[in-house]
């Protein structure tokens, strides 16, 4: 069949930031095939420099709103290894803690609000309104149960407070960890029929091999806040090589940097982690797993947002676990820090270098900072999730697009735009906009 | 009325006594050597030496939020007045502190008198603490001698070796100690000790400043166009520290609080603070203390001038907040100081 | 945390209810309104309500009619910010809430036997009228009666209709001056101050009484004293922000004075004595 | 008259301020109530071809295509109101007016400056006429409500106009300069109940200034803790850089 198509899409919507897609699909033949980023570069990297080191995380969490606390948490592993400073055992667990809940977070967001739309044929929560109210409450209700829990532990989720560099300004007591208990008995209340709804839902089915990025370890633990970083592939690497994995380039149709490692891209991201680490999942999740019919190695872009339910159950389990943990042994108030920009010289520091790797919710997130003996960033890097993405999403695009091409218009437009919004990109971070454009 | 004395073992039994009835509130310790009056149920959570709380206790009498009014202007303009209230027992409270209500007393009650104010005040039992020593350097409560008892209290505890000295000052003051059933005959031993601490209170507690109590508001008025106002001025951060932490500090600003469904909502009364530029500005944008040294001024006056004009009292406590908050050190003895200097 | 009703406080509010609105300017209208059961205000010329919307606030708007005249009072107001916009907002049968009248309003026993000079600027007509129409009512009780008023422009003076009346009553001298007008204006352009010289009067026998904008106080005083009249004779309705009516927000205080129970109206001798009243 | 049509925007920005909303959780299904949410590009698909009688803007104009966008916004509403810093007073984006904008670009872009352009960060209302502002880094959700209820209701919504210091003594928190680090509270107006000093750190000031700081007594007072002009520069500036460079 040779047929000249022209698809126009502007804006896409339900991700986070401004993108275009472009097809362009001649006499039957696809000639181009871009995820166009035109998001207004921020120059986060470039206002770092010159700055107290005690700045970063404040300032970078800044980058997105929707993995704040993720940002957050990779800025401070990264500053902290710059200067030389070693966190706590009890802020490590509480940071671990805020990870999950930034996890569960976002992908609550995505699943229900997002995702959910698509795959429930409506054009958006507002839709679902209608025939499915019951599961918008419960979403609402479990984003607000997350949110919650972050103002009681970090004073709010979008650019959390008191997490920064040394541990945290404010620890909860007795009576917020109680309080956050019970928020999270609710969240997992709320993940049975959550599962329930999901196990009825149809993913598009594509598949496609690629090459899956993530956090691995050799500890029992499901790596989300330390390991080395490793592939599908069989590449392992120290953290402090990821330039080395990343291998980021420039091309003009995108503010954001592409990646790519041993092949031509690679995914990051909950199905990145699937695929790397199921066998450490909690119980809870591996049965969901079970109930939703993922299995490893998935090599499905769509089933990303399974994947993320997967999570959703582990993070809620683990968070669980560790307040439950916490409740036992108490949390020492007398760990709280008062840092500022460090002009009570609280804390020792060291000139160096410094990166951090952190599996937030789309995926692996680095920063590198590189200070001088003041503690003032000389150099600083950011390599964001849903950049590395950028080019396997467009890999799968030009696989997917052929295999649609006897379809609508119509048809191949949602196909691609649920692609897209599958891997659940973050183009704020990344750099804003998505906007499909389809010309055959 | 009358006196009678608490053993030391007994005060965590009174306190939970106390609180068995309704809520307590007490000085507690918020680490930095800062302490807060907060709700306590026995006495380990007490700080019983404490400097003054960051906020004096007339957040119980006028809350920083205050409901007056509830309305409902779904058919016209129809509303209902209400104080909202709770028993309280005040525990600890400090000289300097009671003279602050005593103040507040003063102005809510002057006609026309403020209903919401005194209704509240009425839920309010006060049981004082005396300080055996000063608080730190920036106290100066001798100078205006609120470092002994003036009364406003239901009872009053003075600290003494093995028990404490109470004062009984009310009906309801007596009615606790009948009730609590822990008190113990006055002797002539504690009698001794308490005249004791006095004399040595005498010696240690002399006026911070070399001014006499009735000179004060003089030394305001001779002083209004002294450069020294417009030194403090520039030094002023205009952050309103001062007003919200002085407990002789009362005034207002009134909104409406609407409901999200726009109909129904309340009328609040909220804490403001002469220092704020926007505090004297009327409608054709012309304010009447603009500069930050007009506002220093106007404060200073209005605790050692202008309220001795209207009540015959001086609205200074001498607890020392506003020099203690203020990040810009503007210190209300070394300001007094700098007027007499000037003065010369 | 238990919630009281009170049956009577400082805060209450009548419901008033709008019986007429007759725009003035492209700024004011002017609202009458009737109390609950027809009751009257009860005010003094001089003194003010507290005028407020549940859900948009309150502010103090003075009472521009007589209390010889009719049950009902009315208020003139300047849409300025949100409580003023709002009640321009209103229609005639809509409730406003009334507080008041508040303050110590002009000095009437004073004033009795004795030649009055009026002076008003700009919207401070407005407090003045009701001093006007008192001293209408009871012309007998009054010597000689002097009103000087000035405006921005002709577009923006108030109440035409009785100014004329004025002006053509024999026993009021009525003079009025606009600082500036189309070439057209047949009237006088300048500053009020400037009317003030050309005054004839006994100055030991006159009580003056002076209502406008803050910055026209310094200016027309000075011209006062010059003319020879007492300090004590002059008579100021100074402005201020205003919160309670109540003599406690702190708001309008200057010095040890509350504006809302003190004054608004002082003589110049007190005021004199107030640093940076004026 | 119906339900007013509101609609959701983003410039740039990190998009917390739009997750502020849909984070008021159930709250957000009685503002729904009040309203008639025809766009949020965010979550949902829905586009509205006619006018919105509120335009609801968050993020910085940083290049021309932002400006356009804006500029039609601004054509299409009745109300437009500018929520999160970026939007009212430049927030972090603003930093990099501090210098020159080609360096920014070489700092991230290297050679590759040309591929994207971009120009000075300017709030909104340095591009068209602004009704109502929530400021903050992300807004506060309690004002939001406050100034969608005024907005809904035709009032004015003046944005406090005085210290956040204000609100912390309200919260009787012990002040950060007591505890020797430096805090922002002093200069920066209220209206976010102090709400990062209630959580142990320091105010940064993401509300913009009051509207006429002591700043020399500000200087004075951050000189007293050991730090460097440069890094005290930094500090006041790093939400307030975006009007600071281009009023000068
Ligand atoms: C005794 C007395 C009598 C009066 N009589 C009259 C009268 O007869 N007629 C009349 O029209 N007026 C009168 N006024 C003036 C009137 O009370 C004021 O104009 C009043 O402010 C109007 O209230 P509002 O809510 O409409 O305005 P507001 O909303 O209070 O606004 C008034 C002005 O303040 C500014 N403003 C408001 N809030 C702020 C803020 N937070 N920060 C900075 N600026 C702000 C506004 O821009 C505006 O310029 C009188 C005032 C007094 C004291
Ligand atoms: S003026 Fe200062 S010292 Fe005096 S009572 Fe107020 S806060 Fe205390
Ligand atoms: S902590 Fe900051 S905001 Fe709070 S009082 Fe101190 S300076 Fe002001
Ligand atoms: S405390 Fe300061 S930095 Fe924090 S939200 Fe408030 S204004 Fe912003």
């Amino acid at each position: 069949m040779s047929r000249n198509l022209s698809v126009n899409v502007e804006f896409l919507t339900r991700v986070e930031g401004h993108g275009h897609i472009v097809v362009d699909v001649a006499e039957g033949v696809l000639k181009t095939c871009q995820l166009q980023i035109v998001e207004a570069p921020r120059f986060f990297e470039a206002m770092l420099q010159g700055r107290s080191i005690f700045e970063a995380q404040h300032i970078t969490s800044r980058i997105c709103g929707i993995c704040a606390c993720g940002h957050s948490l990779a800025s401070i592993q990264a500053a902290e290894a710059a200067i030389g400073f070693t966190p706590s055992e009890q802020t490590l667990k509480l940071r671990k803690l805020l990870l999950h809940m930034e996890n569960l977070d976002s992908h609550v967001l995505h699943i229900y609000l997002l995702a959910a739309p698509d795959l429930l044929g409506v054009k958006s929560f507002m839709g679902l309104m209608k025939d499915h109210a019951d599961a918008v409450r419960r979403a609402l209700r479990m984003k607000k149960a997350c949110n919650d829990v972050c103002d009681i532990l970090v004073g709010r989720h979008v650019h959390p407070i008191s997490c920064v560099v040394g541990g945290f300004t404010m620890l909860p007591g007795p009576k917020e960890l109680e309080a956050m208990h019970a928020l999270l008995l609710q969240v997992r209340e709320d993940l049975a029929p959550t599962v329930a709804l999901a196990a009825t839902l149809e993913f598009p089915e594509f598949e496609r091999q690629t090459e899956y990025v993530g956090l691995i370890s050799d500890d029992g633990e499901y790596p989300l806040l330390s390991g080395d970083v490793g592939s599908t592939d069989g590449v392992r690497k120290a953290k402090e090589d990821y330039r080395a994995i990343t291998n980021e380039f420039l091309l003009p149709h995108s503010s954001a940097k592409h990646a790519r490692l041993s092949r031509s891209s690679y995914m990051v991201g909950a199905l990145a982690r699937f695929n790397l680490n199921h066998d450490k999942l909690h119980p809870k999740a591996k049965e969901t797993a079970a109930a939703v019919g993922l299995k490893p190695l998935c090599t499905n872009p769509y089933l990303n947002t399974a994947a993320q339910l997967v999570e959703c159950a582990h993070c809620t389990e683990e968070a669980i676990a560790i307040i439950e943990d916490l409740m036992d042994r108490g949390v020492d108030p007398s760990e709280a820090v008062i840092v500022g920009i460090n002009e009570n010289h609280s804390i020792p520091v060291q000139a160096g270098s410094g990166v951090g790797a952190v599996e937030v919710p789309r995926g692996i997130l680095f920063h590198h900072y590189q200070v001088d003996e003041q503690g003032i960033i000389q150099e600083a890097n950011c390599v964001i999730p849903t950049g590395q993405n950028l080019q396997n999403i467009e890999d799968d695009m030009h696989k997917l697009v052929p295999e649609l091409l006897d379809r609508s218009d119509e048809e191949i437009t949602l196909a691609l735009e649920m692609l897209v919004r599958a891997y659940d990109p973050c183009i704020s971070c990344s750099t804003h906009f998505l906007e499909v454009d389809i010309v055959r | 009325m009358n006196q009678t004395l608490l053993p030391k073992t007994r005060l965590d039994d009174f306190i939970r006594f106390l609180s068995a009835r309704q809520k307590v509130i007490a000085p507690v310790s918020l680490g930095n050597n800062q302490y807060k009056f907060d709700e306590v149920s026995s006495l380990d959570e007490i700080s019983l030496h404490y400097i003054p709380t960051i906020l004096p206790p007339k957040k119980y009498y006028m809350p920083q939020h205050e409901t007056l009014l509830k309305y409902d202007v779904s058919k016209g303009q129809e509303m209902e007045a209400v104080v909202e209230v709770e028993e309280l027992v005040l525990f600890g409270v400090h000289t300097c502190d009671l003279a602050g209500i005593q103040c507040l007393n003063m102005v809510f009650s002057d006609r026309p008198k403020d209903l919401h104010y005194l209704i509240r005040k009425n839920y309010l039992t006060l049981i004082g603490l005396e300080c055996n020593d000063y608080c730190d350097s920036y106290a100066n409560c001798a100078m205006l001698r609120n470092h002994l008892p003036k009364g406003g209290h239901d009872l009053f505890f003075t600290e003494l070796a093995d028990c404490y000295y109470v004062h009984v000052n009310t009906h309801r003051g007596d009615e606790l100690v009948e009730k609590s059933g822990l008190f113990d005959e006055m002797n002539t031993q504690a009698e001794g000790e308490l005249a004791e601490l006095r004399t040595r209170k005498k010696e240690r507690f002399k006026s911070e400043v070399a001014i006499r109590y009735q000179d004060i508001p003089r030394l305001f008025d001779e002083t209004f166009e002294s450069p020294v106002w417009e030194d403090v001025g520039n030094r002023c951060l205009a952050c309103g520290n001062c007003t919200n932490v002085c407990p002789t500090c009362y005034c207002f600003d009134v909104m409406d609080e609407p409901d999200l469904d726009l109909t129904k909502g309340r009328r609040i009364r909220v804490w403001d603070s002469c220092q704020h530029e926007v505090f004297a500005k009327v409608a054709g944008g012309e304010s009447f203390r603009e500069e930050r040294k007009d506002r220093k001024r106007h404060r200073f006056n209005r605790k050692f001038k202008y309220p001795v004009d209207r009540y015959r009292r001086i609205f200074c406590t001498g607890c020392g907040r506003c020099s203690r908050t203020c990040m810009a050190k503007i210190d209300l003895k070394e300001t007094i100081n700098a007027l007499m200097e000037e003065r010369e | 945390m238990e919630t009281v009703t009170i049956n009577h406080t400082g805060y209450h509010i009548k419901r008033g209810k709008i019986r007429g609105i007759t725009p003035l300017t492209a700024m004011e209208k002017m609202f009458e309104i009737e109390l609950p059961g027809g009751d009257a205000l009860d005010h003094d010329p001089g003194q003010f309500v507290e005028v407020s919307l549940f859900g948009v606030g309150e502010a103090p708007i003075s009472i521009c009619s007589s209390p010889t005249r009719r049950d009902n009072f009315e208020l003139t107001v300047r849409a300025a910010g949100r409580l003023t916009e709002a009640l321009h907002q209103l229609q005639v049968g809509d409730e406003v809430g009334i507080r008041g009248p508040f303050g110590v309003g002009f000095p009437i026993v004073p004033l009795e036997g004795n030649d009055i000079l009026l002076i008003a600027g700009g919207l401070g007509i407005a407090p003045l009228r009701s001093l006007i129409n008192f001293v209408i009512d009871n012309r007998r009780d009054f010597g000689k009666v002097d009103i000087l008023l000035g405006c921005r422009d002709p577009q923006s003076m108030l109440f035409c209709e009785e100014l004329a009346y004025w002006e053509e009553r024999i026993d009021i001298n009525f003079c009025c001056s606009v600082d500036r007008a189309a070439p057209d204006w047949a009237g006088n352009i300048g500053v009020i101050t400037s009317l003030i010289p050309g005054v004839t009067l006994d100055p030991l026998k006159t009580f003056s009484v002076v209502c406008g904008p803050p910055v026209m106080y310094r200016f027309v005083v000075d011209e006062l004293l010059q003319k020879g009249i007492p300090e004590k004779q002059i008579y100021l309705s100074l402005e201020r922000h205003m919160k309670c009516g109540l003599g406690k927000c702190g708001h309008c205080q200057i010095h040890d004075v509350y504006c809302c129970q003190d004054g608004p109206v002082f003589s110049y001798d007190v005021v004199k004595q107030i640093k940076g009243a004026i | 008259m119906g339900r007013p049509k509101v609609a959701f925007f983003d410039l740039s920005c990190c998009e917390g301020c739009q997750l502020q909303v849909a984070n008021l959780g159930e709250d957000l299904l009685d503002v729904l109530e009040l309203i008639d949410l025809v766009e949020f590009r965010e979550v949902m698909s829905e586009k509205w071809e006619g006018r919105y009688d509120l335009a609801i803007v968050e993020g910085s104009v940083v290049n021309d295509e932002s400006e356009q966008r804006v500029r039609q916004i601004r054509d299409r509403c009745n109300v437009l109101i500018a929520y999160g810093s970026c939007a009212t007073i430049g927030g972090v984006n603003g930093m990099k007016n501090r210098r020159p904008i080609e360096e920014s670009q070489a700092a991230v872009y290297g050679d590759k400056t040309d591929w994207f352009p971009a120009t000075k960060t300017r709030t909104v209302d340095q591009v068209v006429k602004v009704d109502y502002y929530i400021h903050g880094c992300p807004i506060y959700p309690p004002e939001f409500i406050k100034v969608l209820k005024a907005a809904l209701a035709g009032l004015s919504y003046p944005v406090p106009d005085f210290a956040v210091c204000v609100e912390c003594k309200f919260n009787e928190n012990v002040c950060m300069y007591d505890k020797g680090v430096t805090c922002l509270g002093p200069i920066t107006r209220a209206g976010c109940n102090s709400w990062c000093i209630n959580a142990g750190n320091v105010c940064y000031g993401c509300r913009g200034m009051v509207s006429n700081p002591n700043r020399n007594g500000a200087e004075d007072v951050l000189r007293r803790y050991d730090l460097n002009p440069e890094l005290i520069a930094n500090k006041m500036m790093m939400y307030n850089a975006a009007k600071e460079s281009t009023d000068e």
